[in-house]
């Protein structure tokens, strides 16, 4: 017993002297930092691992194919989350001074982690790209100055699967009267497309009840029995990891039609309609982007990272959904950086700079064309005040085996968004007491 | 070894009964603190500060409120994440509602309103009684949980359900960077942390500790059982929930539910207990360890260099986490803190074996 | 012994018609008897009499289905523990009933949480008039300690001390609640003839000094004999006896109970 | 003046004259207090552990406290000239008491706390005491049994009222009652107190102590104030104490030296002396008060070495490695580092780094750590013990002193300690040595008379002014004194070489096995011992070796046991045959008692030293089976049990031989 | 009514599941008195490992398999935890079983992958409408779920039968009977804490089929052991039929409250309504449904 304790103190001791010299590490001056946030453990792990691969694989290409952002390497290291907020926090302090000008850019790729990152980046400077979630109204960039909501958020989100049920009922005219529900991720995440959904139930007249699943979501039977009872028109998805598949079974076992279910984008993934097997059938999703490995960018990847050994995924996932989506999403942090550069000169940038960058994202068809990513992304383009840039998504169904689109790119109606940005935005900034930036006299 | 104690009698009751009546413990206190105060905020890196020593000096807390309960009152509570939950939202509501409370008085009233809370969720402890009474204080951890995810009124109606602690202040002087967090925060735990030992060491404690060992011996000696149980609830949510607000408004900055979720009171729990029922020192002990054991694992493979995913990193970490959980507990089931006591009573017999 | 000093007064305790039962099985059949102030009463009988029912009842443990309990001249059916307790009876217990985790000083210190009235916030900051009733309610039990010649065992805890001292430190708990009536309940049980010359010694003393009236149950008849004033003998839950210990030790039902004639 | 050693006092020594000046104007012990009151009036005077704390009371208090008492006394009929018997434990009331009763003129008699009824009442009526201040029921209740006899004995006070209640006696008062008649006294008559004060002159009796005489009934020694002030003066000047001194005082009150340590050097420098708890907390006690200043005889220093080696033995390697290894240095070192002698760099940082490790938290545990002074004295001790505690940095010194010097003699200076000597004289003390060998001294402190007692008193005091010790000693090159023996034990072999029992049998108790040895040889064919080993180190021995006993005289006879005894005979032969006057009286044959030597039946004094003639007739058979051929003998003697009960305790011993060795001259050390 | 009925029973099936993994619980409770909360864990490990060993062999191979592993998973855990720990505090054997569960979170997912795996044993998974001539609209169950209510009751029969009927089964009723008095008629604890450990691990493995059809076979499964503790509070620890019942009761419970009184309150309130049941209910019965009672004495 006695000499247990000894060994454990040694132990500890012995840990604690590590992590003092694991602080002092050095980092080469002339790269790019970018830490990476991920999940690669946990309930969430089957969907974090493909988005944090795709992310990692863009990276690798750059400094293989290119080296590095106009000869700037990208240096990124992987933190785990475990899309716990507080461990979150902590990644992104433990990583956010690392690097020759620290950290360029973060993406915490949690609604949670984000809100609390929210308050923390304008201290310190650091720009939050949140492709496809975070806060709605952080769309307006004059008072959320340093997050980037890219591609939309969960409004237009809503808005644009809204859009889509108008458009398969013959117009937002025929909605009236019909009952629509959403099955949410009872977090953050899954709450944020509510106050538009309603603003839109109140508009158009259609019947919307909102249904929480809670963490992490396994337990969904109730709510399902509540959608064979109510049998609403539609069925919105706003799950996360295990809720999404969970959701299309039991829906398979209520003999909720799936093709009437359509999730956000983040729940139209492989591992949400594998495990339901044929239950998945016709289920339809959003996605901000396109499936498959056919680009040229995936070409590439494949040549220039996977032949080399140095590829983070399996050969059979690249392509999926969500490692698209990291793909996309690295891709547009280091097409900011480039842009930035432009500015600043070639050299390892900090947080503030990169930000600049980002407001002043202009990615072109052609430029989009020129990287690779033709068909995989619609251009988009930042200001100051915008800070998501473009919002639009496409529809598509599983068939068993593949995703196939059901419909063209749609545009999230930024007449009806805008405003409710602005008033949720005015509303924080009271909160806060934040000044709002002008950005008309910005440049 | 260190301990130097001949000479050090006692004339009055008031130097027996001190917090540290060895010489050498209070120096060894004045060292820590001016460490904590001085050296630290000097010192340390920000991310020393805002990632290891605010989250270890509010775990801390919340352990004490935990342990006062536990360790203290014999009541094992799995509900702590909820009432540091319910300190969180009620610190919230006080600040965006009447926004003229000064800081301090916001941290105390959120307190106050853990407290009540807790004494509610205390109320079945008169009748359930070990494994059965852990159990049902998650029925509070969760219907908490529940609560503020729904209840719209507590979110101050905001859309996703997360809010924002607003700009904060004390008497004008603005609580904006790491140090003055730190500081803030410091100066509470130390304050609270000096307070629980006042409890425990006098009539209260005793009480608890009588409801411990033996509650019908308690009770024929006079403790009323009922009284004794709830201030133990009421003191220990009290903690949790200054510890929950520190949490919500100087750590995380902007929360939801989530961040006050089961997975908190599990982890105090093991604070608690791996750093030593019934004693102040373990909370602290506890808290140190279990955040910082997971930080060194998951930073010690990048410090020598071995390049491991972080998925392995992780899953390792969970591995060790565990294996170290059962490696103590078979060590010292009672926790650092009894280790502490063993090794002082050796250093204070030191050359002598016993 | 008993003809000095103090002197024995008037009925402190009166327990009438007691009946107990639980499910079914009488413990106490209709048991009446008084305590009076100051003097020692022992509470005899066979294994299964129903004498630590008795003090049960006594200090509100259990509740009877019947009868009255006179205490002070109160009479209440039904109290509890705690009111028993703050009206002025303490109690020892035949299985050792300390707080383990505690020191004997601590263990002795609750003995005096009735008397202590800071409240919590007082408490927490041990300052003032808090930490002057510490210091107070110390400087009594030290009292108690030095009567008890445990002073070597202050500050161990009560789990690592020998049978015998523990029994001594759950007297000192129960007199640190300075009673009016002590209830011990087979104070010497297990003890051997030395520690039981010492509590006896410490029984007679507490009463003598401090005038506390003392209920006991013991079964060393011996001992019962040398130290207590008057006896009640109770089999089956009945009371068959009740008188000085000359008058108890002649008694036929008595000797009965004790050889074990069949009813 | 041949042969004559003194210390001149008038060369300033250390220079604390700071006392000398304080006190100018005070003769007795009361003016002192009424000084100490005025000029430490809020320093601690005295302390006892009692009620869980140091409870500790001023000078002012004490002069509070003393007054009262006084009066008391006074109202209960004490006057000038009475004796007042002071019986119990160390505690502070019963030493206001002797100054209470000095304060009035009476003579305060301090009797051993555990001596039986009949020993008591010896005392009480050859003293003539009229009242006796009792601590507590047991002793009481001795003074009960005795009073019938003794008539003289007017009034009983007792301190602890504990158990009292039912003692009904008219003659029986409590402290608190005596000292509550001294306030009414004093209510009425606020003066009193420093008008009693003011008849008392520094040639007044200031106590009465009775030596436990190795042989006889006790003698009363009458000691002056100006005896036992002036003395007590003189080593503090000496040892340069002062107010800020922490004393424990734990020896018997009856005793000489607790009365001028813990009363005259505590008044006459004002320190503070703490008294215990109880007998059996001393070593916590000791502990927690952490003295500055010490003294215990050698058989408590030998104890707690024992102990800690003891306590070593258990401990785990490494601290069992590095506690050898820097004892060893500290053997080295650490007496010459004491004594202020050049050390070599290394060696002090090796011993820093040992004070680190080992020597500071050993004299932490055992209480050492703020020692300044401490006295070994009474007896002879054993060199590794006395090099022990000098290694570890304690200052322990040899002192050389008697109840009818007042204490001191002879004092080791600092600088110049040895486990052989007792040092030069003390200050204001002459030395000589008598033809016979014998040691005779002059000083201030030479005592009035032996009480009722006039040939005993002509016997010791010469016409010329010294006093006889009964010691033989010389003087060595040094100037210090080497004691040998008793003069009168000193005896010849049947060969006529030198036989001094004493100092075998000290030789032979320096091993941490052997507690007590009796040496017979005077007039015999060679030299014999009995041997009493020591339970707790032999018993400790014999488990490591898995040696199976039952009890004392199973171990004590067990053949192991004689081998290792006779190892260490042998070890004393070997000393003896180095040097040529002693080289003859080499140990040959010895025995192991089956029994503890033991005070209550009266083979050894209450100062626990060895009655050897009562030893001698006792164990008669056995004396004569050593110097016989026998190899074994059978005993039977009378014991009495702790209960006062009589019983018969019989046994068959061995009897082993030791190898003697021939002289063999040292070679000096070049 | 039909649809009353339909959330009966969908809760009942529910509570099935529950209950398969309270059993696991209820029997290391019972014979050894340890809260053990790495049961989910177990589940999670036992699922994990027959699914990805099902990738290698044939399904009935792969489930012997996965038997061995929890044996020896058992034997681990009783050597290195529980030994180490005997006479412990209930609380600190507790705290151990949350390390094992860490460890085996781990371990598992460090030897097995963190990826959803998609387990198919051949469980039908088609809803079918029942009881059509009572109900208007008929109740739509799950075969899944009936066949997981079949799998429960034969695991409790054959539970059942192992305790009632072998010696095994006897000596350790007669363990949680009496701990000294089944080590003083000569039964090892040390065996009993095997057996009883590998008994709840093919518990866990049977729960983890069931689970891991139903879900996949991925990390959120371990967390199912959270909805086995107010079954268990409500059954009482002690008892299989206890745990059977209170997860009926449990599963019932929840489903109505949230689809008859959550809307009203925003809906997902079924988690705290289960711990609220067991919570109210334990104010009744301080022991639990069939649990021991608990008398105090002086």
């Amino acid at each position: 017993m006695r000499k247990h304790w000894r060994i454990a103190t040694l132990g500890v001791l012995g840990a604690a002297a590590m992590m003092v010299a694991g602080l002092g590490e050095a980092m080469a001056q002339n790269e790019q930092f970018m830490p990476r946030l991920t999940y690669r453990t946990g309930p969430y792990a089957p969907n974090g691992v493909p988005f944090a691969n795709g992310y990692a694989d863009y990276l690798n290409l750059i400094n293989e194919r290119d080296g590095g952002i106009n000869g700037v390497k990208v240096a990124f290291e992987e933190c785990e989350t475990g899309y716990d907020t507080a461990r979150g926090v902590e990644c992104y302090d433990r990583l956010k001074g690392k690097g020759a000008a620290g950290a360029a850019v973060v993406d915490p790729l949690s609604t949670g982690i984000t809100f609390a990152l929210t308050e923390k980046a304008p201290g310190d400077k650091i720009p939050l790209i949140t492709m496809g979630y975070g806060r709605s109204e952080s769309q307006d960039g004059s008072v959320f100055g340093w997050n980037f909501p890219l591609l939309g958020t969960y409004w237009a989100a809503a808005d644009i699967i809204m859009n889509y049920v108008a458009q398969k009922e013959g117009g937002y005219g025929k909605l009236k009267g019909k009952k629509i529900s959403l099955v949410y991720h009872d977090s953050p995440y899954g709450k944020e497309p509510i106050p538009l959904l309603e603003e839109l139930a109140k508009r158009h007249g259609f019947a919307f009840t909102a249904m929480p699943v809670t963490h992490p979501g396994v337990e969904q039977k109730a709510t399902w029995l509540q959608i064979r009872q109510n049998r609403p028109d539609y069925v919105l998805l706003w799950g996360w990891g295990v809720m999404n598949s969970t959701s299309i079974k039991e829906a398979a076992a209520v003999n909720y039609p799936r093709n009437k279910m359509i999730g956000v984008w983040w729940s139209g993934a492989e591992p949400d309609v594998t495990p339901a097997g044929d239950g998945s059938k016709g289920y339809l999703a959003a996605n901000l982007q396109a499936v498959g490995d056919q680009f040229s960018v995936h070409r590439d990847i494949y040549k220039s990272v996977y032949d080399k050994g140095k590829g983070a995924a399996k050969k059979e996932e690249v392509g999926q959904v969500l490692y698209n989506r990291g793909l996309v999403n690295a891709f547009l942090a280091t097409e900011a950086i480039r842009t930035a550069q432009a500015k600043f000169g070639n050299k390892p940038l900090n947080g503030e700079q990169v930000r600049w960058g980002i407001e002043h994202l202009d990615i072109t068809a052609a430029r989009i064309k020129e990287a690779g990513f033709e068909g995989l992304v619609y251009p988009i383009k930042l200001s100051c005040q915008d800070h998501m840039g473009s919002a639009r998504a496409r529809i598509q169904q599983w068939d068993g085996t593949k995703w196939s689109f059901v419909s063209d790119w749609i545009e999230a109606d930024r007449k009806l968004l805008d405003p409710m940005v602005a008033a949720a935005a005015k509303k924080y900034a009271e909160e806060k007491k934040i000044t709002p930036r002008d950005c008309s006299k910005e440049m | 070894m260190l301990y130097r104690e001949a000479g050090q009698f006692k004339t009055t009751y008031g130097d027996d009964q001190a917090v540290f009546p060895i010489r050498q413990d209070r120096w060894g206190m004045a060292i820590i603190l001016a460490i904590a105060y001085v050296a630290l905020p000097w010192l340390a890196t920000d991310y020393f500060i805002t990632s290891i020593m605010i989250p270890f000096l509010i775990y801390a807390l919340a352990a004490i409120g935990l342990n006062l309960l536990t360790g203290y009152c014999g009541q094992v509570s799995l509900g702590t994440g909820g009432f540091m939950a319910v300190g969180a939202y009620a610190a919230y509501n006080l600040a965006i509602r009447v926004p003229e409370l000064n800081l301090i008085v916001i941290f105390i009233l959120a307190g106050g309103a853990a407290a009540m809370v807790g004494v509610v969720f205390g109320v079945p402890s008169l009748r359930i009684k070990g494994f059965y009474l852990a159990v049902a204080t998650l029925a509070a951890q969760f219907f908490l949980d529940w609560a503020f995810a729904r209840i719209k009124w507590f979110t101050n109606y905001t859309p996703s359900g997360s809010v924002a602690a607003p700009p904060l202040d004390i008497f004008g002087f603005a609580i904006n960077t790491p140090d003055r967090r730190y500081f803030l925060i410091l100066a509470i735990v130390t304050v609270m942390a000096l307070a629980a030992k006042n409890l425990v060491r006098g009539r209260v404690g005793r009480s608890w500790m009588a409801i411990r060992d033996m509650d019908i011996a308690a009770e024929i000696i006079g403790i009323r059982p009922l009284r004794a149980k709830l201030s133990a609830f009421a003191v220990s949510s009290f903690f949790a929930g200054v510890a929950g607000a520190l949490w919500a408004f100087l750590h995380l900055g902007a929360w939801e539910p989530l961040a006050f979720d089961i997975n908190r009171s599990f982890l105090l729990l093991f604070m608690v207990i791996i750093g030593g029922l019934g004693s102040i020192l373990g909370c602290f002990l506890g808290a140190a360890f279990i955040l910082m054991v997971p930080l060194a694992l998951n930073q010690i493979p990048t410090a020598l260099g071995m390049p491991l995913s972080t998925a392995m990193i992780s899953h390792l970490e969970f591995m060790i986490f565990g294996a170290m959980i059962v490696f103590f507990l078979i060590a010292e089931p009672h926790g650092l803190a009894r280790l502490w006591a063993l090794a002082k009573e050796k250093l204070r017999l030191w050359p002598f074996p016993h | 012994m008993t003809a000095s000093g103090r002197k024995i007064g008037g009925t402190l305790l009166k327990v009438d018609n007691i009946s107990l039962s639980f499910g079914g099985v009488r413990a106490l059949n209709d048991v009446s008897f008084d305590i009076k102030a100051h003097e020692i009463r022992a509470i005899i009988g066979p294994n299964g009499a129903g004498k630590s029912s008795m003090l049960n009842v006594i200090n509100g443990f259990y509740h009877p289905q019947q009868g009255t309990i006179t205490f002070k001249d109160i009479a209440r059916t039904d109290i509890g523990p705690y009111d028993a307790a703050s009206r002025g009876i303490a109690r020892t217990f035949q299985n050792i009933a300390l707080f383990r985790g505690m020191s004997t000083l601590d263990n002795i210190m609750t003995g005096r949480l009735l008397k202590m009235k800071r409240n919590l916030f007082w408490q927490a900051l041990y300052f003032g008039p808090a930490r002057r009733e510490e210091m107070e309610h110390r400087a009594v039990v030290e009292r108690i300690i030095d009567f008890l010649e445990i002073q070597s065992i202050r500050k161990v805890p009560v789990g690592r001390l020998p049978y015998g001292l523990q029994k001594r430190v759950e007297l000192g708990r129960a007199l640190a609640m300075e009673p009016d009536l002590l209830l011990l309940d087979e104070p010497m049980a297990g003890m051997n003839v030395e520690e039981k010359e010492d509590m006896c010694r410490f029984i007679l003393d507490v009463n003598d000094e401090f005038g506390t009236t003392i209920a006991l149950i013991e079964h060393d008849m011996g001992v019962v004999m040398d130290i207590s004033d008057r006896v009640v003998v109770l089999d089956y839950g009945r009371k068959i006896a009740d008188g000085t210990p000359d008058e108890v030790r002649g008694n036929q039902a008595v000797i009965d109970a004790y050889l074990g004639v069949s009813h | 003046m041949d042969g004559i050693q003194r210390t001149n006092v008038s060369t300033p020594v250390i220079g604390n004259s700071r006392a000398r000046a304080r006190l100018k104007d005070c003769d007795t012990f009361p003016k002192v207090l009424i000084a100490n009151a005025r000029d430490f009036a809020g320093r601690p005077a005295s302390r006892e552990k009692d009620l869980g704390i140091w409870q500790t009371w001023t000078w002012a208090q004490v002069l509070d406290e003393t007054k009262r008492l006084a009066a008391g006394l006074s109202a209960l009929g004490a006057t000038r000239g009475d004796k007042i018997a002071i019986v119990g434990d160390n505690r502070p009331r019963l030493y206001w008491t002797m100054c209470a009763a000095q304060a009035l003129g009476c003579t305060p008699v301090p009797v051993y706390q555990d001596a039986v009824a009949a020993e008591m009442g010896f005392v009480i009526d050859n003293a003539g005491a009229r009242f006796a201040i009792a601590e507590d029921q047991e002793q009481v209740d001795k003074l009960l049994q005795i009073k019938d006899a003794h008539p003289g004995l007017e009034t009983i006070v007792y301190e602890d009222g504990r158990g009292m209640r039912h003692y009904t006696q008219p003659f029986l008062l409590s402290f608190e009652k005596v000292q509550e008649m001294g306030r009414d006294l004093l209510a009425r008559d606020p003066g009193f107190f420093e008008r009693e004060v003011a008849g008392g002159k520094g040639s007044d009796v200031a106590v009465m102590l009775y030596t436990s005489g190795t042989t006889g009934q006790p003698k009363g020694v009458v000691l002056s104030h100006a005896n036992v002030l002036v003395t007590a003066l003189n080593s503090i000047e000496l040892e340069n104490l002062t107010e800020n001194e922490e004393t424990l005082a734990y020896l018997p009150m009856a005793w000489v030296g607790d009365h001028i340590f813990s009363l005259g050097q505590a008044y006459v420098a004002g320190f503070c002396v703490g008294c215990p708890e109880s007998g059996a907390t001393v070593m916590t006690d000791l502990r927690e008060l952490g003295p500055t200043y010490f003294f215990a005889p050698p058989r408590i220093w030998e104890n707690i070495l024992t102990t800690v080696m003891i306590r070593m033995e258990d401990a785990g390697w490494i601290k069992r490695w590095l506690f050898r290894k820097f004892m060893a240095h500290a053997k080295r070192i650490g007496p010459a580092l004491l004594d202020k002698k050049p050390v070599g760099l290394v060696d002090r940082l090796l011993y820093w780094l040992g004070d680190l490790l080992i020597y500071a938290p050993l004299r932490n545990t055992l209480g050492f750590s703020r020692i300044r002074l401490a006295y070994t004295a009474g007896e002879a001790i054993g060199p590794d013990i006395f090099d022990f505690y000098r290694s570890l940095g304690v200052n322990v010194k040899q002192l050389y002193g008697m109840t009818e010097a007042a204490v001191f003699i002879c004092i080791q200076p600092d600088g110049q300690v040895k486990p052989d000597t007792v040092g030069p004289p003390a200050p204001e003390v002459e030395v000589k040595i008598a033809e016979s060998g014998e040691v005779l001294f002059k000083s201030p402190g030479v005592f009035l008379a032996y009480y009722k007692n006039d040939k005993a008193t002509a016997e010791t005091k010469t016409d010329d002014g010294w006093v006889k010790t009964g010691d033989a000693g010389f003087f060595g090159a040094d100037g210090h004194l080497r004691i040998i023996d008793r003069a009168k034990d000193v005896g010849k072999l049947a060969d006529g070489s030198l036989f001094a029992p004493k100092y075998l049998e000290n030789k032979l108790k320096f091993f941490p096995h052997i507690k007590e040895a009796v040496a017979f040889g005077a007039g015999r064919d060679y030299a014999a011992a009995f041997i009493n080993i020591d339970l707790a180190a032999v018993g400790n021995w014999a488990e490591r070796r898995g040696i199976v006993y039952g009890g004392y005289a199973e171990l004590a006879a067990h053949p192991e046991v004689y081998k290792l005894i006779r190892d260490c005979i042998e070890q004393v032969n070997r000393d003896l045959s180095t040097e040529s006057t002693l080289t003859g009286s080499q140990i040959k044959r010895f025995l192991v008692l089956h029994k503890e030597l033991d005070a209550d039946d009266g083979e050894l004094t209450r100062t626990r030293k060895v009655r050897r003639g009562f030893v001698e007739s006792r164990y008669q058979s056995l004396v004569e089976a050593l110097f016989s051929d026998a190899r074994r003998a059978h005993v039977e003697t009378e014991v009495v049990f702790e209960d006062g009960r009589k019983g018969r305790l019989q046994a068959d011993l061995a009897i082993a031989e030791a190898d003697r060795y021939p002289h063999q001259p040292l070679k000096k050390a070049s | 009514m039909g649809f009353f009925f339909e959330v009966l029973f969908g809760g009942f099936l529910a509570g099935v599941l529950y209950a398969l993994v309270a059993l696991g619980f209820v029997l290391i409770f019972k014979a050894s008195g340890v809260f053990n909360f790495a049961q989910g864990a177990m589940v999670l490990f036992a699922a994990l490992s027959l699914v990805r060993l099902m990738e290698w062999m044939p399904i009935p191979i792969a489930m012997l398999a996965s038997v061995a592993i929890m044996i020896v998973f058992a034997l681990v855990v009783e050597r290195l935890v529980l030994r180490p720990l005997v006479n412990q505090e209930g609380i600190i054997l507790f705290m151990a079983t949350i390390g094992v569960s860490y460890f085996i979170d781990g371990f598992g997912q460090t030897v097995w992958g963190s990826d959803v795996y998609k387990l198919d044993v051949g469980l039908p998974n088609e809803p079918v409408i029942i009881l059509e001539s009572l109900f208007e609209g008929g109740i739509l169950v799950n075969q899944f779920d009936l066949v997981a209510a079949v799998i429960a009751g034969l695991l409790v029969t054959v539970l059942a039968i192992f305790f009632q009927k072998t010696r095994i089964g006897r000596a350790l009723r007669a363990v949680a009977d009496d701990h000294q008095a089944a080590q003083s008629v000569g039964i090892p604890l040390r065996d009993i804490w095997v057996i009883v450990w590998s008994t709840s691990g093919i518990v866990a493995l049977v729960a983890g089929i069931v689970w891991g059809s139903a879900l996949g076979v991925q990390f959120s499964i371990s967390l199912v052991a959270l909805k086995a503790l107010p079954v268990l509070i409500l059954g009482g620890f002690t008892s299989v039929p206890g745990a059977i019942v209170g997860g009926l009761i449990i599963g019932a419970g929840e489903k109505l409250a949230e689809v008859y009184i959550g809307p009203t309150f925003g809906g997902g309130i079924e988690n705290w309504f289960a711990y609220m049941l067991a919570l109210l209910f334990l104010l009744v019965r301080p022991q639990g449904l069939f649990g021991e009672r608990i008398i105090e004495r002086v």
